[in-house]
């Protein structure tokens, strides 16, 4: 046999669209909104296959609301979700300008990810816990933390509540069930399945949830989550956020010859399913349905939000060294923004120029006036100055 | 009763008194371990709260931290001390750092119990002593117990605890003691008075040291097996040695060593681990920097070598009462 | 919600039998010999998804060899293979009785799972290489390992060639592609993922394997070995072991709450299936076809042998501690040997009395003579004796 | 040159005259690095000896094995030092055990970089310092430079070694040479003599020590960072110190280390890892054992604290020259 095979040669997965190039998300299939029909919440992982290879989405074009997972959420509800959304991304902004300016030494972004996690806590109710990787913020700006004690974190100043221990956005609180994010990657997303058994165990009701990004899927501790998770039956929602970037790295890297990471959780006999991550309704609508199966006792969701990483990885991080600086514009699933506030408008419930004045408490005129403007705090713990000998991707 | 009976009546009195007391591990359940160590936990207390696990050291370790999160204490058995590498990161980046990192917001009250040390030719994945690799994490606590009294004690004072604790158990001790001398019979711990437990939920702190044997010429300081081995040496050599048992090496019971050496002028120190970075190294500076201008000789290291643990040459790795013996001579005379 | 909500519990597997219970595999499905099509080698994952929940059988219950895996092997080879196995049992009784009598420390036999590693074994070529666990030790034997170094092995003698620093059967031949085995779980199958990269990045023809038991499935190094080999279409069949038992452990703790573990792969793109692991012209069968699909270049597979482990895990290890003594018998894919034997039989190529003597070199009575019948041998390295002291597994 | 480009240049080397060298890592192929460490490999040695991986150190460590077993050498990257735990199995277990455990059947000839160390506000999970947690593992080299000249040199080395190597590369010198003083401008390397990185593919030989100031009064330990830290602390102290810059802390120059210390009767020694059971334990013992009768006063250490490298109190966590001085003058006076 040997003689007639061909040398062997290694794949290396290259992106579509590399800087100087023209993007071009053509492959990407996208189903409707409203084609992903919404399944009881005790349904046989087996009978929801397709599910992770198809895009729960509610959002129309037009910003119609449409489909089975349409519904449920008061347009009260819906303009809060839009605050939350446009707070946090005002908060980026400005924490994004005060590292420029040398006030703190790192911040991370979550430039058009924003429905992500800002959708999701509102599914949760109060006493369940996020495991959250550091792009999460969402899940504090939309359960009520406050921004100021967010701010005092990020500059390490006498009133972070870290007392100067953690990078910046490394945030801790378990009274808005939101665990200590680790800078290892990974590490969390087990440690989330360990508190949803001990909730089991205790006979309680409530439910975790575990974060990831697409790149660290690949870590080992994805497979101790999904193991554990599966054999145990936890009462855990397990995201994978598909930013579509990994620093520098695209997704195929991780994700390999499959066609999608949700798909990974069949494997394990986990409900897996994708949704539409720039839909503010459709993360809601699937988050919802997922805690309640957890809560129900029908065990662990694997979730994969389908997003994109507008910013740069974080602050230490120029993007347009390895990919195109189009692509951002080019992603087909929009801004979560635009399509919430479009549908709001569709809806009648707002006006054409209704973007809200971000939330937060207090505002950021106060909160610049408290610390000085991110001048060194005399306090006891230091302000953080930025590391500028070194240049590399934190 | 021998160590083994120790441990599981530590688990039984802990799982009795708190329900927030759970065990688990690779065949801890049904089985009861491969040591027997949480036999007849889970009959006790429902499959809840004693349970076989999936061989996946990190998600062992990973899960208890989530679970200690929400408020429960884990009691977590890893095999073999030799298989806790693929915990490492959930251990050194998760549990050890935990509540310094959120100031206190969340914390991990955790005990990892491993079976460690060689003398039962397991070889080099069933032997090994990796002590050093846990006392260099700031954030986690190091016990490791010599007999069945202060396993229990010790393992009661560990799942009190509310910060991390490794705790490891030499295995070569588990049914009796044993001095390195090989061909000798084993002589059960129940006809020593070590073996002799205590009822009840009595604790032996951490961070308290034990003197085995008072003695006027040098001090030895050893832990786990290597007790037996110090003892037999003294006896083989006639040296009137002070022996300390460490118990607990973080936190470690630095006033005794200090009083001890003060009082000697002599130390030697003896693990079974590799010698470089050893945690013979920080005792060795430990007492250096605190008794430089009592000591009258160089303090001397006896451990195993710097090669894996190895199969048949067991006995030229284990560091028994002769080289120790050669040891406590050399440093009278110097 | 939540007052409507029942406390959870934590959801505990249980095998479906325990000492003093009667065995009852009617659960388990056994498809028919011969009714799982052989695909083409460069077949499309996705189009073989069923492999993964068929299991591929060829000697059907009257021995005869049926369907599209059948006739790829010459009754000399069929008749080898059964030498193989039968040498392999015979010497793990004979280590076993060794161990039992203080010649040497440790031993763990191959009892039930013969057909395994000694039909792979057939299926590769000079130059690829395994990366076996603890109990494999058939690739060795099919593939004329001298017997006499793997007992100066056991023995830890003057003439082992490890010099005496491993554990009995950690064996260690490149030359007949057999890597160094490691004690700890798991490590090796990433490892042979890299050797088959290497492969790939030469531009050579060579292949590797990975080997893995059904309990250590769970270990993050699987996830690790899955991720590299999809991602870059490395060269390598992976092979896990299912002999049902991990230790006490029955194998519904590691593979939670899916219905096998060759569906793991379908999370990675990776072509995936279960083999009948009791029947050497499956195993062989379906080895040859694995390996000329990586040799190929289409890339990594994963294949569930589904066996039973009839002994005990080692010679520290009783099983009647932890489950039925009768269920080894039950175990209804039968015995690799017997199936083997009746085979030859039917197809008229061996007699009704026809178990081979073992083959080896030496033969059984030479080595005895020469290492002194495994007394201490008087060389540079000791006989390991047995550790009474301790009871537990290794 | 830079620190960075001389790590570039070692690789760009190596590749060209072997083509059995492969890098990869994560971010390394297309981005060349975070640190931009491997910038312009992949285009000029194409995507399969250049290459990104997955997210997954275990992983990266584990093919580096597997395709050292083949026959290629792999330098492989792990991102931060901090991130290098899950991959602690298979280096520990696997790598540094492959040659003796089947002895010598199989080798493992890889190079494991990673940035380490802090000073760089990166707090605890971008700062860390491990080198004892690998210099305890018997079977792996451990190799720190402190300037690009060493670094290119010490690079081809390990990369030439037949064994593993844990290439500790202190990044708060990849820009230029960094002593504490964090209010001062940087000083680029381009303007600094050990800039002046030689052509060609010298090796620097791994085990040998580099004295970096001759001086008769006291020895000072150190190595990567803390080589500038001692350097300028002595310049404020003023007192006649030598200053030796190890390289190599596994293998180890112990004779240029006991030449020096019976000469100066006095040491001091500082590293940015966390004190207990830090390298520095293992340096003082090995001072103690082999310059006992020379010493003239308790060997001193100047370390990290027993903590998780903080954010915002860096500076107080960091052994500066301010906290060096105070221990050099101390030595002195003892
Ligand atoms: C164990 C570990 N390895 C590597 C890193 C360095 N690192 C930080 S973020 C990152 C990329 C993560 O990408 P992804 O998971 O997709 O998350 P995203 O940043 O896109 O949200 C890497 C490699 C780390 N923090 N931890
Ligand atoms: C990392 C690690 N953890 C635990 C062990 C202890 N151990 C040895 S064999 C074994 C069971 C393995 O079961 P399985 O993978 O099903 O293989 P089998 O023995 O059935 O062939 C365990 C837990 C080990 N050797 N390594
Ligand atoms: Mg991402
Ligand atoms: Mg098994």
């Amino acid at each position: 046999m040997t003689d007639e095979i061909e040398p062997l040669s290694l794949n290396v997965p290259e992106p579509g669209c590399r800087p100087g190039d023209t993007p071009d998300f053509s492959d990407f299939e996208i189903p409707r909104a409203g084609a992903v029909p919404r399944p009881p919440v005790d349904a046989d992982p087996d009978s929801i296959r397709d599910m992770a290879f198809s895009i729960v989405r509610v959002l129309n074009k037009e910003g119609e609301a449409v489909g089975d997972w349409a519904g449920a959420l008061s347009t009260d509800e819906l303009r809060e979700g839009l605050r939350h959304m446009v707070t946090l991304r005002t908060f980026d902004a400005r924490m994004q300008t005060a590292q420029r300016q040398g006030k703190t030494s790192f911040y991370m972004q979550h430039l058009g990810e924003e429905a992500v996690s800002c959708a999701f806590a509102r599914a949760l109710e109060d006493g369940d816990m996020n495991f959250p990787t550091y792009r999460q913020a969402g899940l504090l700006v939309a359960s009520g933390y406050p921004m100021l004690t967010m701010m005092n974190q990020i500059y390490s100043n006498a009133h972070d509540p870290l007392h100067g221990r953690q990078l910046p956005i490394m945030y801790s609180s378990k009274e808005h069930g939101f665990f200590s994010i680790s800078g290892n990657l990974g590490t969390q997303f087990v440690q989330s399945v360990g508190w949803a058994m001990a909730s089991a165990i205790s006979g309680d009701t409530k439910i975790a949830t575990g974060w990831i990004g697409d790149g660290s899927t690949a870590e080992s501790d994805f497979h101790a989550a999904m193991v554990f998770a599966s054999t145990y039956k936890a009462p855990v929602v397990l995201n994978i956020v598909n930013n579509q970037w990994a620093i520098s790295t695209f997704q195929g890297i991780a994700r390999g010859g499959v066609g999608t990471f949700a798909a990974r959780g069949h494997g394990f006999g986990i409900a897996s399913l994708r949704v539409d991550g720039n839909d503010y309704l459709a993360v809601h609508a699937v988050a919802k349905w997922a805690a309640e199966r957890a809560r129900r006792g029908f065990g662990p969701t694997l979730i994969e939000h389908v997003t994109y990483r507008a910013g740069g990885h974080s602050t230490s991080d120029d993007p347009s060294a390895y990919r195109s600086r189009r692509e951002a514009a080019a992603w087909p699933l929009g801004d979560p923004i635009e399509r919430l506030k479009q549908h709001l408008i569709t809806s009648g419930n707002g006006r054409r120029t209704a973007t809200p004045r971000p939330s937060g408490d207090p505002g950021f005129g106060d909160f610049c006036a408290e610390t000085g403007r991110g001048r060194r705090h005399p306090g006891r713990w230091r302000c953080a100055q930025p590391a500028r000998h070194v240049r590399g991707c934190l | 009763m021998t160590m083994i009976e120790a441990i599981r009546e530590a688990h039984d009195v802990a799982m009795a008194a708190d329900d927030k007391v759970v065990v688990y591990g690779e065949d801890v359940g049904f089985f009861g371990g491969v040591f027997r160590c949480t036999a007849g936990l889970q009959e006790k207390y429902g499959k809840s709260r004693c349970f076989d696990a999936p061989i996946n050291e990190s998600g062992i370790v990973g899960t208890a931290i989530g679970m200690a999160a929400y408020g429960l204490k884990p009691v977590i058995e890893i095999q073999f001390a030799d298989y806790v590498y693929p915990a490492y990161d959930q251990i050194v980046s998760e549990a050890a750092r935990l509540r310094h990192r959120s100031n206190g917001d969340f914390t991990c009250p955790i005990v990892i119990r491993m079976p460690t040390g060689g003398g039962i030719f397991g070889g080099q994945t069933h032997s090994q002593s990796p002590e050093a690799l846990f006392t260099h994490v700031s954030g986690l606590k190091v016990v490791m117990p010599s007999n069945p009294a202060d396993a229990k004690g010790l393992l009661l004072a560990s799942i009190a605890d509310p910060d991390p604790v490794i705790f490891l158990e030499p295995k070569r001790l588990y049914n009796g003691p044993f001095d390195g001398h090989h061909d000798k019979p084993l002589v059960s711990w129940k006809k020593h008075p070590l073996g002799d437990v205590p009822d009840g939920s009595d604790a032996v702190p951490l961070g308290k040291a034990k003197i085995r044997r008072e003695g006027a010429d040098l001090t030895i300081l050893a832990y786990g097996t290597m007790v037996y081995v110090a003892e037999a040496a003294v006896a083989e050599t006639g040296i009137d040695a002070e022996v300390i048992d460490l118990r607990s090496l973080m936190p470690l019971d630095l006033e005794t060593i200090v009083a001890s050496v003060q009082k000697t002028g002599r130390c030697v120190i003896v693990h079974e681990a590799t010698r470089t970075c050893g945690f013979g190294a920080e005792l060795m500076s430990l007492v250096q920097e605190s008794c430089f201008y009592h000591l009258e000789a160089p303090i001397i290291r006896v451990t195993g070598w710097d090669t894996p643990y190895p199969h048949a040459q067991e006995w030229e790795y284990f560091p028994g009462p002769a080289r120790l013996g050669e040891a406590l001579n050399k440093v009278m005379e110097d």
